[in-house]
């Protein structure tokens, strides 16, 4: 392969990594649409998953931008299989505490919000230092981008102070799903080789140069929050590298049916 | 006497009654029990429609689809607060909804089957909606017309999305195209009933037109939504599903056949396909999220001591 | 169309009926596999879905025989969409008090149990009487389905009356739950234009005709689970014609997914 | 002390211990140990497979994925049986599993990946599983021995499935071997690492060969495995993931590369990409399935004191 071909790997890779973020954790915030804990709060996550959506579209049309030929941002949602999606295994997740992918059970309000806070702690500075890219179209994205994650981030740590220091209850659920979902965490710093390659092309970031920052962060709010910063400590998710958990084929059988029951067709 | 003669005068001079003027009891129940039931159908109709966007085709109509639930959400938030003017709380007509004695809009107990549907509601079921709702932006209620007005506004352009999706849809495949007429044949018939019963039929109307709540028969809506819908069939290339449908050059309308007002009334007295469903998900969102509003509330209360002990 | 030919549509139509009706309800029951409230259970349940899917193949592989051509089973279980579907819109149903399709959440034993009491007291007396059938292929499953129906109905009567006639909260249960499932009931009586046909063709039985013999069931064993047997009234579901409830595409998109991610391989 | 002689001059007659027989308490407590530790890894094992029974991509298949997860099961129960003749409930043994005291085999905290993990497991996991338990149909214990004789017949039986599984697939599409040269990737040292560490490393092995319950060391039966399995890989046509595999014609046997022991511990304790989903979901079916237990028990007890009420 030569040099630009390898290059343009790269970048779609990580371009594909951040786009199945957005589009994963926006289809898994959807599930709250109309059954949200009061009505605010429907609308505040239905916001938010549209910015996701909006920040997905734009990096797979770049993506398809790069690779020419039929492919448009449909084909990169509908058209791959989960070992293809490039997304934090963070989430993918379901919104409920531990459980096996078929025993799917009551969605949990509290995973969802620390999930929300714990994802746009990382993609404040992130998406920052993404203006800087020398991908151009990249770095475009990220300062749109970054507006939005900094409206996620405040509105999910408000949540995370309101539930850590409301009632007994609310603060236990809250502790469960940090407990939980902070190990996943792990997955943001250990780069992958695309990652890696990004980063020595300047069209990415070293994620891992933002762990302080986003240890900062997530320290203070739950401080806010009386909570315990949970250990990250655990198995060590590799969903960037296409290694997933159960639940993504799942996701992802129910998100893309109607699509490819229709092979060609335009919506 | 008085009070009750200046508040006709101010109605019949097209003068809109505004929160804090006097106004007849009966005529703040009428409008509670309206504005209410009309901020549930909102919040219900968040369901079928709500039912699609995980599975949405594209990602360009999953945003759109999206965007259109959350407005409708919004709808409901406009429209609580125009029934909170009128001195109840939101968490009251809730309750009311929740417990059954409150309804919400009959429409939203039929299924979203397909893909089709989200189209099909966009164009008949807004379609039908505006049509009713128009007229309520020149209510007498002041709060209520200044929200009919922007929910109108959000509508069109739902309504537009709608028809636009389909006609994409008509363009497509052959089950595509099979699709969009499957979902017109099942939503055709109760988009007319949208409109509510025969004047003949309909118990209401007199004192809400007095009263300028109301404006315009449901028959003469009616009327109107078939007319202005045909011609938009016609274009699209679906069959609507009466045989009786046909142009009346002595009317200049188009006649249509009868409606089935038994399954009608079935379904607004919860026998419908999805009204334990509807109702049932509402409840169970709503008992799940107890713990979140009780811990909202438990937190203001706790910064608001801790500012009252900083203030001291 | 010549009467042959009308003949075979109306054959097939009654087959995928009585085979869609076992899958689908399989397929629910399937989801019990590992999370049900006791080992046995587990096992009875996977054990009545294996006669239940067992039903579905016989019957799909007769219809592929009639109809000829490339079809073999799995054409009909994985290759149709929802409306194509011809079973009673009960058996689709999850496994869980009323609630949208999208807001999935806990299962309920309950509902699970009371379900398949009410379609295998349906059973019984059909594959019983459809043993006369003048589709000798069709009475010869019927004769097997038969003896696995009344084991279907025993294990479901016995935890009715156990679950009924249980603890205050278990009778609450149940009783929802019937309250719940009755009216979905009212579809066995409501002929289809096939089933009509297959009737006066001699292929297929009057359901109608089953139900005093229905009821009489339901009533004993309701009562001997100090139950009250609860009204039907209410709508009348279609989904013999195709016209189902929001969950059935839901259930089709999980279980037809693999399959359709590989068109045209063989497993 | 002559009852100990007698026990062990029985083991080293290769008799049998049964249920009624004196025991050692060191021999009891072991066995329930193992024994129940099995039973868990039967139930727990049933859900890496579970998950993919509603998926499974043709009827044939479906059937014959739960009737292998309902043969777990089985195994499951009659290992609990075996167990409770050591005097333990299983109540007991199940909330030992439930608060993390007890352990089950750490396979099971791998996830399922692909339609092609059902193959693979069935070949590899149940092989090796198999290979481990042979040996044990010849346990000093015997309602376990039976128990084992039972259990591997139908585990060879799931092995040659999920073989014959995995060969139609190499049969099929690019896509359809690359599903399976995944799965393989993914779970050969896995599957090596279920023997256990090695003998240089294995604490318990002494004790438990002295009491007939342990007969082959873990490397030896590794190695067992590793022998039997590469010449199915070649007959499959996929690559076995590890460059250092190949023949040793002095040892007469296959040479392979290094187990990653610090993952394999890290899984075993705790720390795997499933361990906290695969006991999330027993304890919440447990919990969830509380109501029903505590149902039937009372039904019982109800029926009980009706018929003493008809008798008397």
């Amino acid at each position: 392969m030569d040099a630009v071909a390898t290059e343009t790997t790269v970048l779609v890779d990580y371009l594909l990594h951040l786009g199945d973020n957005a589009l994963v954790l926006a289809q898994r915030n959807c599930q709250w649409c109309g059954v949200g804990p009061v009505l605010e709060e429907d609308l505040a996550l239905a916001n938010q998953s549209l910015d996701l959506i909006g920040q997905a579209r734009l990096l797979y049309q770049e993506v398809a931008r790069l690779e020419g030929g039929d492919a448009t941002e449909d084909t990169y949602a509908y058209w791959r299989d989960a070992h293809q999606f490039r997304n934090y295994v963070l989430l993918e997740l379901p919104a409920s505490l531990p459980r096996v992918g078929y025993a799917q059970g009551d969605m949990d309000w509290g995973v969802t919000l620390a999930r929300n806070f714990l994802y746009s702690a990382l993609m404040v500075p992130l998406w920052d230092a993404l203006q800087a890219s020398r991908h151009e179209p990249l770095a475009a994205i990220a300062a749109k981008s970054l507006k939005e994650a900094r409206y996620h981030l405040r509105h999910a740590s408000e949540w995370v102070v309101r539930l850590g220091d409301g009632t007994d209850e609310s603060h236990a659920r809250m502790q469960a799903a940090f407990d939980h979902l902070m190990p996943y965490t792990q997955e943001f710093w250990a780069p992958s080789d695309f990652e890696r390659a990004a980063v020595q092309a300047g069209v990415g970031v070293d994620v891992a140069g933002l762990r302080d920052v986003w240890r900062a962060t997530v320290a203070a709010t739950l401080e806010d929050a009386t909570l315990r910063l949970p250990s990250d400590e655990g198995y060590v998710p590799q969903g960037k590298t296409g290694l997933h958990s159960e639940h993504l084929s799942y996701l992802l059988a129910e998100m893309q049916s109607v699509a490819r029951a229709h092979p060609g067709a335009q919506w | 006497a008085d009070k009750l003669a200046a508040f006709q005068a101010r109605i019949d001079a097209d003068g809109r009654i505004e929160p804090q003027d006097w106004m007849p009891e009966a005529y703040r129940r009428t409008l509670i029990r309206q504005i209410s039931q009309h901020a549930h159908s909102e919040v219900v109709g968040m369901l079928p429609e709500g039912n699609w966007i995980t599975r949405a085709p594209s990602l360009k109509r999953k945003a759109i689809l999206l965007a259109k639930v959350q407005d409708e959400g919004g709808h409901g938030l406009y429209l609580y607060s125009a029934a909170e003017t009128l001195g109840v709380s939101r968490a009251e007509l809730i309750e009311q909804l929740l417990s059954g004695r409150a309804k919400y809009s009959s429409i939203f107990n039929y299924p979203t089957l397909t893909w089709a549907d989200v189209g099909v509601i966009g164009w008949l079921v807004d379609g039908a909606a505006i049509m009713n709702q128009i007229p309520l932006c020149r209510c007498s209620y002041g709060p209520y017309a200044r929200a009919m007005i922007r929910i109108c506004k959000e509508e069109s352009f739902h309504q537009r999305q709608g028809y636009e999706l389909l006609l994409t849809m008509m363009r497509g495949t052959e089950e595509q195209r099979r699709m969009v007429q499957d979902a017109v044949n099942r939503w055709w018939w109760k988009c007319l009933a949208m409109f509510g019963p025969p004047d003949s039929a309909s118990v209401h109307s007199e004192q809400s037109m007095r009263w300028g709540i109301k404006r315009i028969s449901n028959d003469e809506l009616r009327q109107k939504f078939v007319d202005a819908t045909v011609p938009q069939a016609e274009v699209l290339g679906v069959t609507l599903p009466d045989p009786k449908l046909k142009w009346n050059p002595e009317r200049g309308h188009y006649d249509f056949g009868e409606i089935d007002w038994d399954e009608f009334w079935r379904t607004v007295n919860g026998h419908g396909p999805c009204n334990k469903e509807r109702l049932g998900t509402r409840i169970k969102a709503h008992r799940d999220g107890a713990w979140v509003r009780e811990a909202a509330l438990a937190h203001a209360r706790k910064r608001q001591a801790r500012a009252a002990r900083a203030a001291a």
